[in-house]
């Protein structure tokens, strides 16, 4: 690749690093992470239906055309396979696409291109052409909005060979899991919980920062949100804020309960949940997903590998039902609400065996 | 390229450079009848206080979004108004609220996906000759291909040589014209003789894309001929050129000769929906200088000197509007959400355990009755 | 739809229902029930890519162009997102479209019209427009086969609400499933273990024959090919052969292994799990899918939640790795082997709490 | 339709209806020395023998499958002997052989993907320009598109005015323009001016299905004009004729043009592949109709006509490639399979933990040390 585009970036490089903590919305956040990996490598690039003049539909790429040009940040034509195609080929001649696919139901006529292409390029290549593709997909529901907008694809990409999945949680975990996947060498599926953008948070960001990560190193693996005894409450995206809600409430009922946000889908942090639920005992896997062949399958199965012994009841898995999702109201009867999450949690700290 | 015959012919018909592959067959349709013309007037009016409402009951909270179809009433009440509805069947995109009214389909069922009540709609899509609304950019462009051929194989079997074979009608956008889906639709219904009419809204903008950097080439229609198949591009914001391209392609597909193309050049008006922030992409000036003129004005107009309608009949129309927007607005606000039971019910023709114990858990947990 | 067709496809009926007993290939059994699902309703249409003339790579609908005519079995162009929106239109015209995709890994192409599409008009529709489409994709690996001809699909599709998947394991299974699937009112993904076409079987044509189901009712459900006491073994499609291989030589030493042939993927015969498990009290469920995610986890999980007080261990997985499907001689090393499965079941007799 | 300039025009070209929307630029390239004539004969020799030996190394149990090209050696050799390796970049399908020996590929690690030693092969793509074979019809044309694109990306900045940026060739086959894939990447590129040469074969039959029955309107390059794109039907048995119109592609592309698609009409006298059997659905009689002269034999006629070679250089060349042959054959036979550990080695450039258990449950359970 040229390295004048490598100069231009540099150029762009116009902020000290940031220190200290930032009340931003995720959606700040994201455009802040966009911004600085934008500068820092002049390899990356954004795009996707809408990104550019616009911003994107959501505002994460807002202001990043008109600071980087219309060669790093860029428009496409609105096809998503032509997206992700191309970006492979991006990928094959050096560079490092951050694309965006507008919702996560247009995903799905990319997925060919995804799991064929993205997704296995390194290893048909043996390790030769490297997919630094970091895919940006709006997810999850709750934003009341037209068909094929709340969508949770979180299982069929975590089950492909070749892909990373991660999700945010909040703002911190937005900025810090975004400009970490951005400067990976392997495709990662980042995937937005959609109806947090506009939700506010401290991002600190102090590079040492322990909150990083448990061990003060970079943001890999589950995170525990809340420390808890007598049962570990799992989720991701926009569920990681609704557990936490659970959470205070079962406390006033004098039940103690951990929150996990799992943050990797794939890889899933197995020891982590290990060491919660060798902990709690007990534990509830919630998520947006329909239940049938959803990642809390997965989850829970691997806690019943590493806890077997110890586990008081089988995981309870709360979720979305095996059902398209649904309009207007009938989403809070879908996606997974204080209530159901409570019953799970009774049903796991009454269980009786026999 | 093939230029419209009518007298009606708008300025943007016959643009398309080159020379088609293949003419559309059949001679040109009768003309319409004053009764007729007036009869647009009124559906394009309808519309357009329908279209302008709806916006106003999303600003007062009634509806959570609408995508307007500001500009494009001529492009969808022509089209809609050629279709015959005992035999044809149409399948819109999020945008075709003009189609359906000019179809006749039940507005407050239609109305209703913008309420959230259901995706896709109310109406009977078998009654109503109407495709559910359709979210997926392109997405039912190879249905209307796979009816259509359907016709084909009804008719193999030689009881449909007495002409009730049904035609397909797709409507999609500029930008819907960028998937893959709408290829392989036009080289199916090419390869197969489809009776499918491929009817493109070029409105100038996919969101903030415009079209000079959406679709190469410049013209939808000039794809048609490497598919060998005749294509239209007309002055979508003629209604009555639209009437008449509509009918000929129809008639050329009902008779047996395969698919054909219409790109009705108009312009999207407004925001892309009621999220949309135009300005951000394009500025006032821009919209004034690209629109042209409005297409329900322009028509007022013509019927005015052509002395196929008055003044009065004008406050009529409007009068009308009026009261059917009122209408439509009570039985939006009647509708209340639809029985959770529905997310389960719906799902299968045949449900399955696994769905059933679902339900009822959800019944016993959720259900606040 | 006209009724022409309906008296042309009745007049090619011209034999009379089976009786008895034959030994088929599989490839044989399903090409008889596609001739006879064809036979008995003339809204059946069979397509794809080298599905007429040629009767399909894997001649399954061999000699059926010639019988029922060009519109009835017919070749599409090459792309397989065409195939599935044809379906989805010919279906809303009253036809019951039966379409193949020449290879598992090339679905993906036409995931968009599966799952957005096939999978949700019925809903969408409010019930108007049901999708009786039978999906039929050779499946699975084993046969040497160039990249992407060798994947196992059905978490993917077994996570999609108003999908449901079935894998028959045999030619009888193969018959019946088909003729089954063919004949239902909802969209059915057929997924053919093609390293089994050529495998012969005997096929029991007698349409009361309680083989069909445990119950002796139409085909749905799990199904037991061979009772034991020690340890269930769960599988579908190709792996079922190879879990019979494995019972066979484990009750050599002694071990007495229920082998469950599962195949509905979806809906998953949940009661027909925890009736083995709860008798067996062991269970391992084997897949050529890659691990994280698998269905394996779900069937796992399952398990688990109807099962926790007798399972004597954690459910085991034994399944492909999380690696992309492999050329050549490793195929062996990826799907699972003998010993494989002969360790898995090791790990639960052996499994001691503590 | 642009038509070839070259006398060694075949009588393939030119044959396209109706004029391009826009023309190649650039005058036509230099006349072939005789020594490139002799050099092209060669290659097709040594790409006729290799193929025809891969055959009967399936035969025997050396191979599983195999692909064959015969037929098809003017139309690969020609075009990928115009590919300047030093900047260009190929993108494959399963059948391009010929293509990756006139480009200098190592044979060996080449064919090792018919061995089933490793999908993709285990030649170095960036070495050798040449992306992995592609086993996905359509898979890697936009991969063309997005590789280019990065050309005009790295162009933009300043430094590559010097004409060191290379140009894509993505090949596809009659079968493959069908797919959606195929469509968004030359709107993709015809919008983003993107130096890429689509190159399809068109051989005729996709599997048993032939052109009529795939390609609407009977031609991937009349596509073209849809985007307003240049095209190039040409005889790709003429290997004279494939050479100089790539080069005339590659010389418009590389001079920021945009794409261009280039249809060489050929045809595929073997099998689909060693798994299939033609005579399902095409008799002898038409392959002697439809195939046309041999294009190697053609070729040979030729230059001995011309005076550019002899008998003795036909034979020295026969010899050369069966050397050639024999010393693939033994690199094949002497190929292994690959170690177990690459299955988990290779999935990723950062390895998991989840990964790295499964490798070694593998390792315990499965290694045969
Ligand atoms: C497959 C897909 N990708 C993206 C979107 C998001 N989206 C909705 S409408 C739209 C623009 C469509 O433009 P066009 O086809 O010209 O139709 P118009 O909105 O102008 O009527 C986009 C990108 C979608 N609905 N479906
Ligand atoms: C997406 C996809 N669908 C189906 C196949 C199976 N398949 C392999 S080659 C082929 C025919 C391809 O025809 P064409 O593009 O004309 O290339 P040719 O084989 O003639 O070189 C088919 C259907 C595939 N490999 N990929
Ligand atoms: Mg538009
Ligand atoms: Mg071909």
């Amino acid at each position: 690749m040229s390295n004048a585009i490598l100069e231009s970036g540099a150029a762009m490089a116009d902020r000290a690093p940031r220190h200290g903590v930032e009340e931003l919305s995720m959606q700040q956040a994201l455009n802040l992470a966009l911004d600085e990996v934008l500068a820092e490598n002049p390899k990356t690039l954004v795009f996707g239906e809408d990104c550019g003049r616009l911003g994107g539909v959501f505002r994460i790429t807002d202001g990043l055309q008109a600071k980087y040009g219309t060669g790093r940040v860029f428009d496409t034509p609105l096809a998503e396979s032509g997206i992700l195609g191309m970006s492979a080929g991006l990928a094959m001649a050096g560079f490092h696409p951050i694309p965006e696919v507008q919702f996560d139901g247009f995903a799905y006529p990319a997925i060919n291109q995804i799991v064929c292409q993205i997704a296995r390029m390194n290893y048909r290549s043996r390790g030769t052409m490297p997919m630094p593709v970091t895919l940006r997909v709006p997810s999850f529901g709750g934003i009341r909005a037209p068909e094929h907008h709340g969508e949770s694809l979180e299982a069929l990409f975590a089950h492909v060979p070749g892909l990373k999945v991660v999700s945010p949680s909040n703002p911190h975990e937005a900025y810090h899991l975004l400009k970490y996947a951005a400067t990976r060498p392997d495709p990662v599926i980042f995937m937005e919980p959609k109806s947090r953008y506009w939700q506010k948070g401290e991002v600190t960001f102090d590079s040492a920062d322990p909150a990083g990560s448990a061990a003060g190193g970079p943001p890999t693996g589950a995170k525990v949100m809340r420390e808890g005894r007598h049962v570990t409450l799992i989720a991701w995206g926009a569920m990681v804020a609704r557990c936490l809600q659970v959470a205070g409430l079962a406390a006033e009922d004098g039940i103690d309960v951990e929150v996990l946000d799992l943050r990797w889908l794939k890889p899933i942090d197995a020891a982590a949940l290990a060491a919660s639920v060798r902990k709690t005992r007990r534990a509830v896997v919630v998520h947006e997903a329909p239940l049938t062949s959803g990642l809390g399958a997965e989850v829970a199965q691997l806690i019943t590998q590493s806890c077997f012994d110890t586990l008081k009841a089988p995981v309870e898995r709360i979720t979305g039902f095996d059902v398209p999702y649904p309009s207007g109201d009938l989403e809070d009867e879908y996606i997974p609400n204080i209530d159901r999450i409570l019953f799970g949690i009774q049903r796991v700290l009454e269980y009786r065996r026999g | 390229m093939d230029t419209m015959p009518s007298p009606a012919t708008g300025s943007g018909a016959g643009q398309l450079p080159g020379p088609l592959s293949r003419q559309l067959s059949g001679a040109p349709a009768e003309p319409l009848t004053d009764d007729q013309l007036r009869e647009l007037y009124s559906l394009m009016v309808a519309v357009r206080h329908l279209d302008t409402s709806a916006i106003a009951w999303q600003r007062q909270g009634l509806i959570p979004g609408y995508a307007p179809e500001l500009g494009q009433e001529a492009a969808q009440v022509g089209s809609g108004y050629a279709v015959d509805t005992t035999r044809d069947f149409v399948f819109p995109t999020y945008r075709e609220m003009g189609v359906a009214r000019a179809m006749g389909v039940d507005m407050v069922a239609y109305m209703s996906t913008h309420k959230a009540t259901w995706h896709g709609g109310l109406y009977n899509p078998l009654e109503s000759r109407l495709a559910p609304i359709q979210a997926v950019v392109g997405g039912s462009v190879l249905h209307a291909v796979g009816w259509a051929h359907g016709q084909t194989l009804s008719g193999i079997a030689g009881t449909n040589t007495d002409g009730t074979a049904g035609v397909a009608m797709t409507y999609f956008g500029d930008g819907a014209s960028s998937q893959g889906d709408v290829h392989e639709a036009m080289n199916f219904a090419a390869v197969m003789r489809a009776p499918v009419v491929f009817f493109v809204q070029n409105n100038g903008w996919a969101i903030s894309v415009p079209t000079e950097r959406q679709v190469a080439g410049g013209s939808v229609a000039a794809r048609a001929a490497g598919y060998g198949m005749p294509a239209l591009q007309i002055d979508g914001n003629d209604v009555v050129a639209v009437v008449e391209a509509t009918r000929r392609a129809f008639a050329h597909a009902r008779a047996g000769n395969g698919p054909v193309l219409i790109e009705a050049m108009t312009y999207r008006r407004g925001p892309h929906s009621t999220s949309d922030d135009p300005g951000r992409y394009r500025s006032l000036n821009d919209e004034r200088d690209d629109a042209g003129e409005d297409p329900v004005e322009r028509f007022r107009k013509r019927l005015l000197a052509d002395g196929v309608a008055d003044e009065s009949f004008f406050a009529e129309a409007l009068a009308a509007a009026k009261t059917e927007e009122e209408h439509i607005r009570a039985g939006i606000q009647a509708l209340g959400p639809r029985p959770g039971m529905e997310m389960f019910d719906l799902v299968f023709q045949e449900t399955t355990p696994a769905l059933q114990a679902q339900a009822a858990s959800w019944r016993e947990e959720s259900e606040h009755v």
